[in-house]
């Protein structure tokens, strides 16, 4: 696949297409079958090693469902999920377009990858802990969050429950078992296996999901979350979203053309499923399967979700500085709210004018949540928050020497105040 | 009461901590069946059970990584690093994550972890099990630094950082295990049980952090030190027959400003003193506490006393360490200056 | 002589020495056909092939650990840190092995890399895009720690941390990228092509280490300062209308003593500015410094303007940033003190 | 196997064998056949996936060799490989014994491991970069490094060349394709993987070859170093020495109840091997293989070489504290050097007489060697190194602040020489 560099005897890997190519995915094999089959939850890992190879599908492009590993969820639950999705597409083009313009600092969107963290939120038990990435905000839309309480974060506002410390987009929500999103990849890996094995201790029976994006494999704590939860049979669920980009890095630089990111969990005995992330029914499926087993105490799955970034890394990004421009559009497992949505229509569930009342009622949930969330303040606006409370929650009290320096800043402060 | 090392007073806190409290557990690299190639963790997990006192892989990043999601789910881990200058692999855990979960989530999640790890040189082991790398966390927010130096102190304080609901780290050390070390290697070794702080109490007790302990009382000068140079510091006086203050800080961050400052205002001439290499040590922060709010007061430039420049080299290692006679010169100098 | 500003003078200074040298290679995160989220390495990748500047994983210590691996065996590869917040996983790699190969090994295998990271705040990147943890290099014996404040110098230096045998850590001001920041985030943004610093020549110089530049020549205090702050300390300087040398230091370890020394002597007073958190920051060892070789020449409490002592707050960033207010606040207390 | 908690959910693994048990290894097959077979080197590495579960083996424990392995090497040869790792387990015997009486500070033994760095050092070109663990001095001794110039190093002497800066057996002889050891574990694994990288880089047929024990495999370097190599087809070879014990300990903890460690390298899509570490010719023929496959192009390949710790971890142990005390007398797989040497007298390329005579020949070397180092000094005497050499090659020139530290040592060292 990758150009063979002519200049040096040292491989550096290179995606297929460049801006300007054609992009053209036809040796990505979109399965005929449904394969593979589904074992039992608790059998040995080995058993699981040619599904890190494979691809778990349940959903036809044409909207059919097929095959072992269907979860046969009601349609009042796929509806919910459907409903989840498009909330998750609705409020990632609203906050794009308020951040350019001005509004808030930063957005990251997870156009395209929607299916993966509502159908991995309503797999779950609500007390299952999530250690999830920045492309995810769909985990709180379909667990209950306030749609304005996440705005507020996104504005840095004095709705904002976090008060203004992080980044837009790094959420923290305990109540919606979110747990504080890091700006540094992969550290949280290893400390949702720690989490899990809480849970064991304390002889519960909920399990933690953590996620990472297929570039930040590479860190170190990914290595110890599979290798903790292997030696201690940790509760848990290690999910990698392969969206094939690391911002302007193809998966081939994670390492990815030499295996499959599932196969990584092989060879630390785990369990490992590789599923289509396009297909809501299939990563549905494949997150109960690995949240039963955990809950059985067969220790951790690792789950490869195959999908594909549509848009740009982030706000800061533009992606048509080393992809060719359509080529989300060319994947070959296409949109996952299409294809739930072309299931629902196959199965008469769902139909044009129910289509349209969802997207009004969405849309306005989004209009209404904002205008509410703005009033609150913004980036373009006073935040309203008080600027000495960053002085508070660097410790539980705050130590003498920090107390200095808040008065300090107070005196300071009022200075500003009074020079402007 | 009991007589206790320091290895036997820093077991006594962690098993105090294990049959009060449920959620408390410890882990690390060989601490569990074997008890720690320092012994620290002797018997606990015999008393304790299998899985509250355990064995981890050889990854410092590993174990931070799961004492942080452990603390954040309710429960209170001791995690224990074999030796302080393999702490790095976990550093970015510690720095990034430990030290700032608090703050990144506005106290909905909390770490509050300790992490015990051997400090400081005199065993001969060479650049990789004598280094002091107080100074690369006491830059980090959020993260408190504490390094008792005797067994009353070493289990007070460990049991404050148990309870402590924000992460610590707790630096033991290594060559005050056995017994106080007064900076001369070729004396006979000398052990707690002859010393008035290897009396332990048996049971629960506190020492607060962000309070010095004074050590010697006197006028002359104020000597800012910790760990095992606490007790070259007070050789070097005894010795000289010079009248100082000797604060043993134990808190490093939080510091005992107050107590600093009243110390040298009082004496007007202050030596510091580590076993760390001088160049960004802990002694700059304390140097420029002192100057900060004792300026006026200040009869002679603040002397540092520390580690040299480089690595711990080990045939070396009398040569490293910032010994009795460098601390007496620096207090003569202070004295004249 | 051309027009850069700092984005094009550090790529200059790779291109120039990948052109010389067919051993320097360029590697890190994005840093290949994209030329890094910055651009710094814009184009280096079709000027010199794909071997020579290539993607990363994401994986900082695996870059610091081929960075080693490679310069042991003979290149001097140049590793880019997308940001220095993400300096930590390669903590280890850098602190334990890079700045120790030589010692251990006593001359037999040396590092000879560089590593480029951005650091500072200002971009509204919230507490994982704004570190500035040079005091957690500064500590480390074996390790060079370097940190220009404009182009010309970027470019200059950068070419001598290529150049050198040993490890360097080139620490780039983000907020200086596209031109001088005075502290008011407010301001119309001003950049290099304005600037005498923003003449920088096309080829091949060195700005060598451990020599300060004097921004400004003055009687009244000293301010020492470096990175982002240098620009803030001028704009305070030139609003108070007070007569002050100001030090660019560049160089942090090894650092240009003599210069500072030299200047303080004759001032008496002295500022020192950084944006990083305060306790055990890099000030305090320039606080410590001074205090050394220049006590009986202070007619002041030395100052110190930094961050405070939390992570950087995201919506707070301008009340983080120690901006010329707080600058000037320090100016007066020392002239006045 | 493990023995499982009664207390707690948390899963925490044992070994099978504490103090006071009777060791029973019977568990461990000791494969009848020889297989797995051998691919050629340039195989597509998924050959290899079923390799990382097997054990290549190429002698009997009576003596015969066997099977597709066997690398066909003279009789010469096979008696230099008897040789070193005679001289190997006779040198650590007598720097054990000069540890006890005082004379270094520290030692660490590679008892019953022999086969592996000296097989390894023999399959590799001289070029060939190793980086060792501290339990390879086989290396060194298969390359021919004068063994004084070892004891100089252990003894910290004036012949040292490294003047004392590093640990008894943190050895670094580049002369003899030896890197420098770190006490930090893990951490040349990704430093070798670089090196093989630059070789590529330069053009040469160069290779690295790194070593871990299986402890240490849990760190992020060794994860490191599986991705890079992948990702960038680095010419090298990863070796796992799996001698069962990092410390106290036992393999499990390290994850290997789940897989075994070669078995690591699949999911990276690299090359794996496991071979009988305590077999000299199958230790010679993996690395051979993995050696071919690096030069031509094929990328790393990761060997588990499985053996036994036989004895302490170092000066400082005591394995009678974690484990039964004949727990090395009865591992299945034999003692390496009993096995060569059963293999030589089998083909009649070996007697007593010759044994005797290079028993007697290693002693007069070993004891020869000795008294030259220790007259150049020990820590019972004076080192002979100069204290002030400590501020050498901090950097490449002593910087101006270090200049200044020197002078103030050789007056405070001066004074001490005084009040002494
Ligand atoms: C430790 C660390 N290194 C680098 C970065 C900068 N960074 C942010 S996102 C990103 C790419 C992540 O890619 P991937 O893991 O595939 O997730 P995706 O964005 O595709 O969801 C990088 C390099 C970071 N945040 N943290
Ligand atoms: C980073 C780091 N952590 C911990 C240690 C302490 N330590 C030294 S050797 C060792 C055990 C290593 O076991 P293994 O990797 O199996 O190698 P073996 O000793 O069996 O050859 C430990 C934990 C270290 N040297 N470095
Ligand atoms: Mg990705
Ligand atoms: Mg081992």
């Amino acid at each position: 696949m990758s150009k063979k560099s002519n200049q040096s005897r040292l491989y550096v890997p290179e995606p297929p297409f460049r801006p300007g190519d054609k992009p053209d995915y036809s040796h990505i094999k979109v399965p005929a079958e449904m394969t593979p089959p589904r074992p039992d939850p608790m059998c040995d890992a080995h058993e699981t090693a040619a599904h890190a190879l494979g691809l778990i599908r349940v959903l036809r492009l044409t909207g059919e469902k097929e095959g072992p590993w269907d979860p046969n969820i009601n349609a009042d639950t796929l509806r919910a999920g459907l409903r989840f999705m498009m909330i998750n597409r609705a409020m990632d083009e609203r906050m794009f377009n308020m951040q350019r313009q001005g509004k808030l600092s930063f957005y990251m969107k997870s156009t395209g990858e929607e299916a993966i963290s509502v159908a991995m939120a309503m797999a779950l038990n609500d007390n299952d802990m999530i250690f999830p990435t920045y492309r995810q905000v769909g985990i709180l839309i379909a667990r209950g969050c306030p749609m304005q309480d996440m705005m507020c974060q996104l504005l840095s506002n004095k709705g904002d429950a976090l008060q203004g410390k992080s980044l837009p987009i790094l959420f923290s929500f305990k109540d919606y078992g979110f747990f504080s999103v890091s700006g540094n990849l992969g550290t949280q890996l290893i400390q949702g296996v720690g989490w899990g094995m809480a849970c064991a201790y304390k002889g519960t029976d909920d399990i933690a999901s953590v996620i990472t994006g297929e570039g930040a494999t590479a860190e170190g704590d990914f290595h110890y979350a599979l290798n903790f939860a292997s030696t201690y049979r940790a509760p848990c669920i290690i999910n990698v979203v392969n969206n094939q980009w690391a911002i302007s890095s193809f998966q081939g630089i994670a390492a990815g053309e030499g295996e499959t990111f599932a196969a990584r969990g092989t060879g630390y005995g785990l369990a490992t499923l590789r599923v289509d992330g396009n297909d809501f029914l299939a990563v549905y499926a494949a997150m109960q399967w690995a949240a039963e087993r955990a809950r059985r105490g067969g220790g951790a799955t690792v789950i490869e979700h195959f999908t594909y970034r549509k848009e740009g890394h982030s706000t800061s990004d533009d992606p048509t500085k080393y992809r060719p421009k359509n080529d989300g559009e060319v994947w070959p497992f296409g949109d996952p709210i299409e294809r739930l949505k072309a299931h629902l229509v196959k199965i008469k569930e769902w139909d044009d004018e129910r289509d349209e009342a969802l997207q009004k009622e969405i849309a306005d949930y989004i209009r209404s949540s904002y205008k509410a969330a703005e009033k609150l303040g913004s980036m373009a606006t006073e935040s309203g928050i008080a600027p000495e409370t960053m002085f508070e929650q660097v410790y539980e009290t705050i130590p003498s020497h920090l107390e200095a320096q808040r008065a300090e800043f107070m005196i300071e402060n009022a200075r500003k105040v009074g020079e402007e | 009461m009991a007589r206790m090392n320091m290895i036997e007073a820093i077991r006594s806190a962690m098993d105090v901590k294990m049959s009060q409290d449920p959620d408390v557990l410890v882990f690390g690299e060989d601490v569990g069946f074997f008890g720690g190639v320092f012994r620290c963790t002797a018997g606990l997990q015999e008393t304790h059970g299998l899985h509250r006192c355990f064995d981890t892989p050889i990854s410092e990043g590993g174990i931070m990584g799961i004492a942080i999601g452990m603390a954040a789910a309710g429960l209170r881990p001791i995690a224990e690093i074999q030796f302080a200058d393999y702490i790095y692999p976990g550093y970015d855990q510690i720095a990034s994550e430990a030290a700032r979960l608090r703050y990144r989530s506005n106290g909905e999640f909390t770490a509050p972890l300790t992490i015990r790890t051997p400090v400081g040189g005199g065993i001969y082991g060479g650049q990789t099990h004598s280094q002091s790398p107080e100074a690369l966390f006491t830059h980090i927010s959020g993260l408190k630094t504490i390094i008792p130096s005797n067994p009353y102190d070493a289990k007070g304080l460990l049991i404050t950082a148990i309870e402590d609901n924000d992460p610590v780290l707790f630096l033991e050390p290594k060559r005050l295990y056995n017994g106080p070390f007064y900076g001369d290697p070729h004396a006979p070794a000398v052990n707690w049980s002859g010393h008035d702080l290897g009396e332990v109490p048996e049971g629960h007790y506190r020492v607060e952090f962000e309070k010095a302990r004074k050590i010697a009382d006197g006028d002359d000068l104020t000597i800012l030190t910790y760990g095992t140079m606490v007790w070259v510091a007070q050789a070097a006086v005894n010795d000289l027959e010079v009248s100082a203050d000797i604060l043993d800080l134990r808190s490093l961050l939080p510091l005992d400003l107050e107590s600093i400052a009243e110390s040298v205002k009082k004496t007007g001439r202050c030596v510091i003193l580590h076993e760390a290499t001088k160049t960004s040590g802990f002694g700059a922060e304390l140097m420029a506490q002192v100057q900060e709010h004792c300026f006026y007061s200040l009869e002679a430039p603040i002397e540092r006393v520390t580690g040299w420049d480089t690595p711990y080299p080990h045939a070396q290692e009398w040569a490293y360490f910032p010994g009795p006679i460098r601390v007496k010169t620096a207090i003569r100098k202070v004295l004249e200056g």
